[in-house]
């Protein structure tokens, strides 16, 4: 054990440590290597190269033959997304009929049962093995390094090796290496001297600048030594720590073309807007730190193997109490402390018992994932990852696919054990609003890299849904699906922008047959990201199944809980609406008709440099979903390997005691499975069929829809008018806020009396100004004006248009079913 | 492998008949063929109906249906079929909307009917031994105001709908009477008049 | 051994809830029939899809045949679908005679420039 | 010369600058940059006496890990008024000297520029030196005193007359701002003065006054008989008074010794007399204090004297201002208003939390909306400085945390670490502005540009050196911030809270400044032809505050083994002073008598 644990942490901060020494020698030396840094990119693909080297060592040469995944064989039908403690359920046969009529029962008596016990946890592990909860997974923990350490705190740079922190090296190595090969070849512009077509200097002419190749490989190869070290973490500190770093590096990437002021203002932006996550984030750290007194993920160990400091999750989830999550006494004692401070009234109060500490954790959970909110782009802090596009193709494919984004799902992954029922069920709004506004977004985005940003965004919210659902191994399968083929979509939008140089889609068309390798990769690339695959028995492409684990956990959860009926059918809208996007790019790209004849003409297959990555990508896509033949590996067996503590069990909701996260196995239960895996390849299919309408058969016009649609289109095209609005309630305050405040310094220079006469004056006239002139005058014009508006809008839905009314009765239905859906909670 | 049990296989031939030219009249653009489509779709229903064991139904709907009601579109459709109003065009824009509607309307009856376990369908044993009466004389009956099906009700409440049908019945008919009446006055045979006049005269015309 | 859903669909006896599924996707076929015709006739055929699948739905909830328990409608199932059947009829004969009505006095039967009503 | 010698060694550390500018002041009519040259060579000559410290084991060291006084040495200066020429170093003291140290020798770097009075400039700049350093080192409240003014005139001068356009206001404005804080201390001086008594305390707390020396062998009660019957003047009077019987008739042995009364207030109520408004003496001194302090440091609403100093001063004068000078603040509340005013600490903790959350936001909105570069860095430091007092306040050691001072060890640690880090980062912000401010003459944020690509590796030391400002993980913004924002939770969430919310403004107003100045097609301001690379020299003065940005940045340990001991022992006592006052409260004896305060002593 000792040598496992010490080789692969050694082999990991090997993989950690490369790109960092390649950045230091390229800061230092890119410059002299070659003209323009050339054998810098060389430098940063080789350490690369050799992380991923490392990597694949670590999971294949020491992680797997120490800890063999459990046999599968038994159960090929299921996809191979089945463990042994799956045998609990029996071998079900998918029987449509016996599966609907069997499931609503079994629910209701785990429902009934769950009530019956109470709102404590304790009670919990009578539901006998069905209900068991898993101990922790096999894990190395270890500190490198100390920051600081006062009494028993301490701050440490640690290790946390599970399967997952291999899965995720392999994974981001070997997609960082793609991007790094694939941006050899797309950056060859920077070798030479520039000229940056998108910027006019004051004297008209376009700016020259000499290449800046070294500079992108040396950002490229810090970025990615700051998600090796979000992976490696062993505790929350030093995931912040390098959270910040991938965060800068994001900005130095963003803004690479920093003569742009378009880039550097999206670079500001993904900053400021991570950093307002970051915001939540430390105020979830400060709740766990000040009462649990430790950031760490695993327990400390010293040489005979005895816990020296307990980690967080073992604080949380104690063997004792089967691994259920339960607040510690300290976070109890926090709590009330909180409460004291809150309401100094009621100090003198015993304290409740009820929710003993379950507040802090729920605020220590949401905390944690607002970092995780800012980084993965989920709503409301998704606004800087479109914007994000102004940087190069490659740092798009990376920043996608394996790192930074995935940086936000992973945390929410690796800080699972902690989070309460109720911070779940946030997780899973948050993901629930997130995919379907990108997806909506994505719509009518013409811009190739914005469709797969906000279809990015969009299957980011997947996996903070299915993880918010309580589908872990759901969830974090598809960080690493989607990875593979966002990668790949994104390197394939690359390489049509360098060969037609426009990233309009309307500029674009039977692209097909000037870069066949480009658009048959794409299209696994979407075939991959609607989950094309055979229903139910499968096979199908890599999203096809996490997709469909997913979205069969959503159903679980819909099942479990009635009134959050929206997370149900969310991911399934999303479905739809994602295969219609997809195709759509695809068939505006490579379809039909060129748009623009000289593009066309000029367009090019790109530099095989280029396209080999696609072609490797593309096999992994296809295929990394499936399991390897004649052996038990497959990527959701070892991610069920890596399934975090106790989380294997139905949990309840304290604060909210009706919230049911129900056991991720339980999702694969014939009757579920069944109709989740109809209603998803339904709707991908009814989405791809209007698409194909739409785009190819030209069946439907789409100028005429956008027509018929203009004001919808304009709310989505202005991408439902996030940038405004943020401008208008956080950013143009705060602006004013500061100018207030300089302004109010200036004041107190004057003598103080005469600035304390000025002010008065000043007073007056601003309550003349600003409150009767404004609040009462502007009140009195503003209801009628309401009114009157009102009144006009109105007149126009009496359209006397028969259809139309028929129209509003089918609305009037629908949403009058939702809306008994949701009150039927409080009857 | 067990035997097919036949009931179920022709519910889904029909169902499949009936759904399949449901759809058929929606998309078809043709107004003639919806008609066609319409009548396909109407007998199929009435098959589903004699597999429920509603024979006397099945067969009002065979002949009022698709006998009477449907005969009369046909009537209508060939008295207005002028070759620019076989086929009209919807625009993309409501096609659009109306399918994502119905598409969540649909959904949600979907969703509602496979939410009740109780009606999931009894067992095949118990599905045989059900015995499937002759309904024709019990809905007589009812609609002259005895329900024989209930004769034998014991419980007090229940009993108290033993009265029949007979004044809805009454009421239907004379409901029908005054329907028959003004569809006849409405569609009289009229002068056709000239556009001017008809703007002239629009108050007395109707 | 996989286990085809097909073959076990046909061996086991249908419940209401499958007359119920019919019954849903008749309605929203009406329904969408009567949202996106233009010729009133069409409309019309709409209805008439719409007031079958709310008959079957009657019909199923009273056959004893989907379903035997003292929750059943029985009998009323049957007599409302008559009903329903009926003033379907009534209602065709009167909506056929304003469709009529409508082309003699404007030469169309475009329900969308029936919109007189619009102020 | 005995250089093994504490008191020589520390002598020449503090007063070598002194001597330097008399020496300066005396030579005959020299070329500027020969005074130049020989004022950075006595800086250089400091600094390295400072490094000298470092070698362990020597005849003069820190040593490493010991918490208390070192190298401590004294003599009596005006034995009427107990007023002793008394300095040492500890944890607390010994970073800033090092940090003041190496400052000196890069502002005076950075004043080749200066062509006006150089000899001048020079004597002046050398004495600031010896105010700066003597404050960080004297244990004296007097000695404290009198080089705090010490370093107040040369500054007057240094921004008055080598300052821009407005200098003569800008000097004005601090000098009185800061007078008024040093009247305010001087009067918390007299007060604590006369009602001290030295003669109240024991043994063991007279030893660790720094008044009894004690080896390692002897017990402090046997040390203190031998001192009491010694023939220092001091002890003789001690012996005096104590000699006294009757109480009503004693005399009381007064002191400026600060270690002394730092024990004074930790131990017996002789600051715990009602004063003024039902508040208590002790209640007036540290409210006196800290105003004072703050305006050092500076805080909200005491804070308008900065931009103004810091925009017309030369840019050297900057950096010894925001690298130094604001530390003196911050030094000055954790050496003396806390360990000598513990109760009003303990009373007016949310207080001092709220003003160091209000300057951090404050400083933060402020920076937002300026358009000079140099106002903007200015006001970054008000909100910079807002960790430090933020961090002193929180004193989580309460009843309700079960006197738990992990979390205060913490928040002081790294307001300490954040003083440091601050020290280097917003020297070389101002460093940073003063370079293009030398080649363009302006500083408008809005008239700048494209800067990266005329001045390359200028403006990759800028951006790093800005980034440490914004607190990024590696450099050494973060490691204080992070400690800091960390602690504040235990003591109240709500603050904790909004200083957290620093980090979005913060992040604003230095990236939009980068954006403006250094990223962009091309420079849109005037004087675009002077836009030379950077110069060698600004590169020697640049690499270094880089260095240290990095090395405090990635190595915590190498800043806080020396801090650590030293801070931690003084949370530890004060900890311990919490909790027996807490108890004598319970007991409802609110002012304790001498046996209760004995009792609680005991525990």
């Amino acid at each position: 054990m000792d040598t496992t644990a010490s080789n692969l942490s050694t082999l990991l901060m090997l993989a950690w440590l490369l790109p960092l020494a390649s950045f230091v020698l390229i800061l230092f030396f890119g410059k002299y290597m070659g003209s323009h840094g050339k054998f810098a990119g060389y430098l940063a693909t080789g350490a690369l190269l050799c992380s991923a080297a490392l990597s694949f060592t670590a999971m294949f040469g020491v992680w797997l033959p120490n800890h063999p995944l459990p046999s599968t064989a038994h159960h090929t039908e299921e996809h191979g997304e089945d463990v042994p403690s799956e045998e609990a359920h029996g071998h079900v046969a998918a029987y449509p009929v016996e599966a609907i009529s069997a499931q609503p029962v079994a629910l209701q008596t785990d429902h009934e049962h769950g009530e019956a016990d109470g709102h404590h946890a304790t009670a919990e592990h009578s539901d006998g093995e069905h209900h068991a909860n898993n101990a922790p997974p096999v894990s190395y923990f270890g500190d490198w390094y100390t920051l600081g350490q006062f009494g028993s705190l301490k701050l440490t740079i640690s290790y946390y090796i599970d399967t997952l922190t291999v899965a995720m090296f392999c994974m981001v190595s070997l997609i960082a290496t793609c991007v790094h090969f694939y941006a050899l070849g797309y950056m060859h512009d920077e070798l030479h001297d520039f000229t940056d077509p998108e910027v006019t200097m004051s004297d008209g002419e376009k700016l020259k600048r000499p290449g800046r190749f070294y500079r992108f490989f040396q950002y490229l190869s810090l970025f990615c030594f700051s998600m090796f070290g979000v992976v490696i973490s062993g505790n929350m500190a030093m995931v912040f720590v390098f959270w910040e770093l991938v965060g800068i590096c994001s900005y130095f990437l963003i803004g690479f073309y920093i003569e742009r002021h378009s880039a550097s203002t999206a670079a500001n932006k993904a900053f400021i807007v991570n950093r307002v996550g970051d915001f939540g984030m430390l105020i979830g750290m400060m709740a766990l730190w000040s009462s649990l007194g430790t950031f760490a993920f695993g327990d400390l160990k010293d040489a005979e193997g005895h816990v020296v400091e307990q980690g967080i999750f073992s604080q949380l989830r104690t063997e004792e109490n089967d691994y259920h999550l339960q607040p510690t006494a300290s976070m109890v004692e926090e709590q009330e402390r909180v409460r004291t401070q809150t309401c100094e009234l009621a100090a003198d109060e015993p304290p409740k018992q009820s929710h003993a500490g379950q507040w802090l954790l729920l605020i220590a959970g949401v905390g944690i994932f607002c970092g995780c909110v800012g980084k993965s782009a989920q709503f409301p802090l998704h606004v800087w990852l479109p914007d994000a596009m102004e940087g190069p193709t490659p740092v798009s494919a990376l920043v996608h696919s394996a790192t930074m984004v995935a940086a936000g799902v992973y945390l929410v992954g690796r800080f699972y054990p902690a989070f309460s029922p109720e911070a779940l069920l946030v997780i899973a709004y948050v993901g629930c609003i997130t995919l379907f506004v990108a997806a909506t977004i994505a719509i009518t985005a013409t811009d190739i890299k914005r469709v797969l940003a906000y279809s990015t965004v969009s299957q980011l919210g997947y996996m903070m849904l299915a993880l918010g659902l309580g589908g872990w191994v759901a969830g974090m399968f598809h960080l690493i699906t989607h990875a593979f083929f966002k990668g790949l979509l994104f390197m394939c939008s690359g390489s049509v922008i360098h060969g037609v140089h426009t990233n309009d889609m309307t500029e674009m068309g039977g692209l097909r047959k000037k870069m066949p390798i480009t658009a048959y990769t794409m299209l696994v690339g979407c075939l991959a990201i609607i989950g094309a695959g055979i229903p139910i028995i499968g096979p199908g492409f890599s999203g096809y199944y996490s997709k469909d684990a997913i979205i069969e956990q959503a159903w679980s959860f819909g099942s479990n809980n009635p009134h959050h009926a929206v997370l149900k059918w969310a991911p399934i809208v999303g479905a739809f609406i994602t295969a219609f996007y997809m195709f759509r790019l695809w068939y505006m790209t490579f379809a039909g008709k060129p748009r623009n004849q000289d593009r066309y003409d000029h367009a090019h297959e790109s530099p095989r440099v280029m396209t080999m990555p696609l072609v490797i990508l593309a096999v992994f896509a296809l295929g990394i979903g499936w399991q390897l033949p004649f052996t038990d590996l497959s990527t959701s067996a070892l991610l069920e390997q890596a399934r975090p503590v106790g989380t294997l069990a139905t949990s309840h909701g304290e604060i909210l005691s009706e919230l049911v996260i129900p056991n991720e196995h339980d999702s694969h239960a014939p009757a579920i499975k069944w109709a989740a895996g109809w209603a998803a390849f339904s709707t991908a299919a009814a989405g791809l069929l209007l698409a194909t309408a739409i785009y190819l058969w030209k069946l439907l016009d789409p100028q005429e829809l956008k027509q018929s649609f203009k004001p919808l289109h304009s709310w989505l095209w202005n991408k439902w008018w996030f940038d405004e609005l943020y401008q208008i309630i956080f950013v143009a305050p705060c602006m004013i806020v500061a100018r207030t405040i300089t302004r109010f310094d200036l004041g107190v220079i004057d003598s103080i009396l005469h600035g304390a006469a000025a002010v008065c004056k000043g007073c007056s006239k601003v309550v003349y100004a600003v409150f009767d002139q404004t609040v009462v005058d502007g009140m009195a014009n503003g209801v009628a004006g309401v009114t009157w508006d009102l009144g006009l809008w109105l007149r126009k839905i009496q359209t006397g248009n028969l259809r139309q009314y028929i129209m509003f009765i089918v609305i009037g239905t629908v949403v009058l079913f939702v809306a008994i859906s949701f009150v039927q909670r409080t009857i | 492998m067990e035997s097919i049990y036949w009931p179920t296989f022709f519910f889904w031939l029909f169902s499949l008949i009936s759904c399949s030219f449901a759809v058929g009249v929606l998309l078809a653009r043709n107004i003639v063929r919806m008609a066609f489509y319409l009548v396909l779709a109407l007998a199929a229903t009435a098959g589903l109906f004699f597999l429920a064991g509603a024979d006397f139904v099945g067969a009002m709907q065979l002949m009022i249906y698709v006998g009477g009601t449907l005969v009369l579109l046909i009537f209508g459709v060939m008295l207005t079929s002028q070759e620019r109003f076989i086929e009209m065009k919807t625009s993309s824009g409501e096609w659009v909307v109306a399918l994502l509607l119905g598409g969540m309307l649909l959904g949600i009856l979907l969703q509602a009917a496979m939410a009740v376990p109780a009606w999931q369908g009894m067992d095949r044993a118990a599905a045989e031994a059900t015995k499937v009466e002759k309904t024709a004389t019990p809905l007589g009956m009812g609609l002259l105001g005895v329900r024989v099906d209930q004769l034998d009700e014991q419980d007090e409440s229940r009993r108290k709908g033993m009265s029949g049908y007979l004044f809805h019945f009454e009421i239907v008919s004379v409901h029908l009477l005054v329907v028959l009446v003004g569809a006849a006055y409405l569609a009289r045979a009229k002068r056709k008049r000239g556009r001017d006049e008809l703007a002239g005269t629009g108050s007395n015309a109707t | 051994m996989i286990h085809l859903p097909l073959a076990h669909l046909l061996s086991e006896p249908v419940g209401v809830s499958h007359y119920v599924m019919v019954g849903a996707v008749l309605f929203t076929c009406g329904v969408l029939c009567m949202a996106t015709k233009r010729n009133a006739l069409g409309v019309l055929m709409g209805i008439e899809l719409v007031l079958n699948g709310a008959n079957l739905n009657f019909i199923a909830f009273g056959s004893h045949v989907l379903r035997n328990d003292a929750n059943s409608l029985g009998l009323d199932g049957q007599l409302i679908s008559m009903f329903v059947i009926v003033l379907a009829a009534a209602e065709a004969a009167v909506a056929l005679a304003i469709a009529l009505n409508y082309y003699n006095n404007h030469d169309s039967i475009d329900v969308d420039r029936a919109d007189e009503l619009l102020g | 010369m005995n250089l093994s010698d504490p008191a020589i060694y520390l002598s020449l550390l503090v007063f070598l600058p002194a001597v330097a500018a008399l020496a300066l002041a005396l030579l005959p009519r020299l070329t500027d940059d020969a005074f130049k040259c020989i004022t950075l060579a006595v800086t250089i000559l400091v600094f390295i006496l400072s490094l000298g410290l470092f070698r362990q084991g020597a005849g003069i060291d820190f040593q490493v890990g010991v918490a208390e006084m070192q190298n401590m040495f004294q003599v009596d200066w005006i034995p009427t008024f107990g007023i002793q020429y008394f300095m040492a170093l500890d944890g607390i003291s010994f970073p800033l000297i090092v940090l003041t140290a190496f400052l000196s020798v890069l502002a005076m770097g950075a004043s080749w520029p200066i062509n006006k009075h150089v000899r001048a400039y020079c004597i002046l700049f050398l004495l600031l030196e010896t105010g700066m350093l003597g404050v960080f080192m004297a244990l004296d409240f007097f000695l404290f005193y009198v080089f705090w003014e010490v370093m107040l005139l040369p500054m007057y001068f240094l921004i008055g007359i080598w300052g821009g356009p407005r200098r003569e206001y800008a000097a004005i404005k601090f000098f009185l701002y800061t007078l008024v804080g040093s009247v305010l201390m001087l009067i918390a001086i007299l007060m604590l003065y006369f009602n001290s008594d030295l003669t109240r305390l024991d043994a063991q707390q007279l030893v660790d006054a720094g008044v009894v020396t004690v080896s390692a062998e002897t017990a402090p009660e046997a040390a203190f008989q031998q001192w009491v019957n010694s023939e220092e003047p001091l002890a003789q009077r001690f012996a005096d008074i104590t000699a006294e019987s009757d109480p009503a008739q004693r005399r009381q042995l007064h002191t400026f010794n600060i270690l002394a009364l730092q024990q004074m207030g930790q131990h017996t109520d002789l600051f715990e007399g009602e004063a003024f408004l039902g508040k208590s003496l002790q209640w007036w001194a540290f409210i006196l204090l800290f105003i004072g302090f703050v305006i050092k440091v500076p805080s909200v609403p005491l804070h308008t004297w900065l931009p103004d100093a810091h925009v017309e001063a030369p840019t050297p004068i900057s950096m010894i201002l925001a690298g130094i000078l604001l530390k003196m603040g911050g030094y000055g509340i954790i050496r003396i208003c806390y360990p000598i005013c513990p109760q009003a600490g303990y009373d007016l903790a949310y207080f001092v939390c709220t003003i160091g959350v209000v300057s951090m936001v404050y400083g933060a909105f402020a920076a937002l909306a300026q358009t000079d570069f140099k106002r903007m860095v200015a006001y970054s430091s008000v909100s910079h400085m807002g960790y430090v007092v933020l961090g002193f306040g929180v004193w989580s050691a309460m009843a309700d945390t079960g006197y738990n001072a992990d979390y205060w060890k913490m928040g002081v640690n790294g307001a300490m670490y954040q003083m440091i880090g601050h020290g280097i980062s917003s020297a070389g912000m101002f460093f940073m502005v003063g370079v293009i401010y030398d080649r363009v003459h302006h500083r408008d944020l809005n008239m700048f540009g494209g800067l990266f690509a005329k001045m390359p590796i200028y403006s990759g030391f800028a951006v790093g050196i800005f980034f440490a400002g914004l607190g990024l993980p590696g450099l050494c913004g973060f490691i204080g911030e992070v400690f800091v924002v960390l602690s504040v939770w235990k003591y109240s969430y709500l603050l904790a809270i909004i200083s957290a919310s620093v980090v979005i403004l913060t992040a604003g107003y230095i990236l939009w400044a980068i954006q403006r100045v250094y990223l962009g097609p091309e420079y849109k301001g005037p004087n675009a032809d002077a836009l030379k690379p950077i110069t060698l020299r600004e590169l020697a003065i640049a690499v270094p505050l880089m260095v240290g940005a990095i090395v405090f940045g990635i190595y915590p340990n190498g800043l806080l083994q020396y801090m650590q001991p030293s801070v931690d022992r003084q949370v530890d006592q004060l900890a311990a002073w919490t909790q027996a006052y807490d108890e004598r409260e319970t007991a409802s004896n609110p002012l304790g008598g001498e046996d209760g305060q004995m009792a609680a002593r005991q525990q």
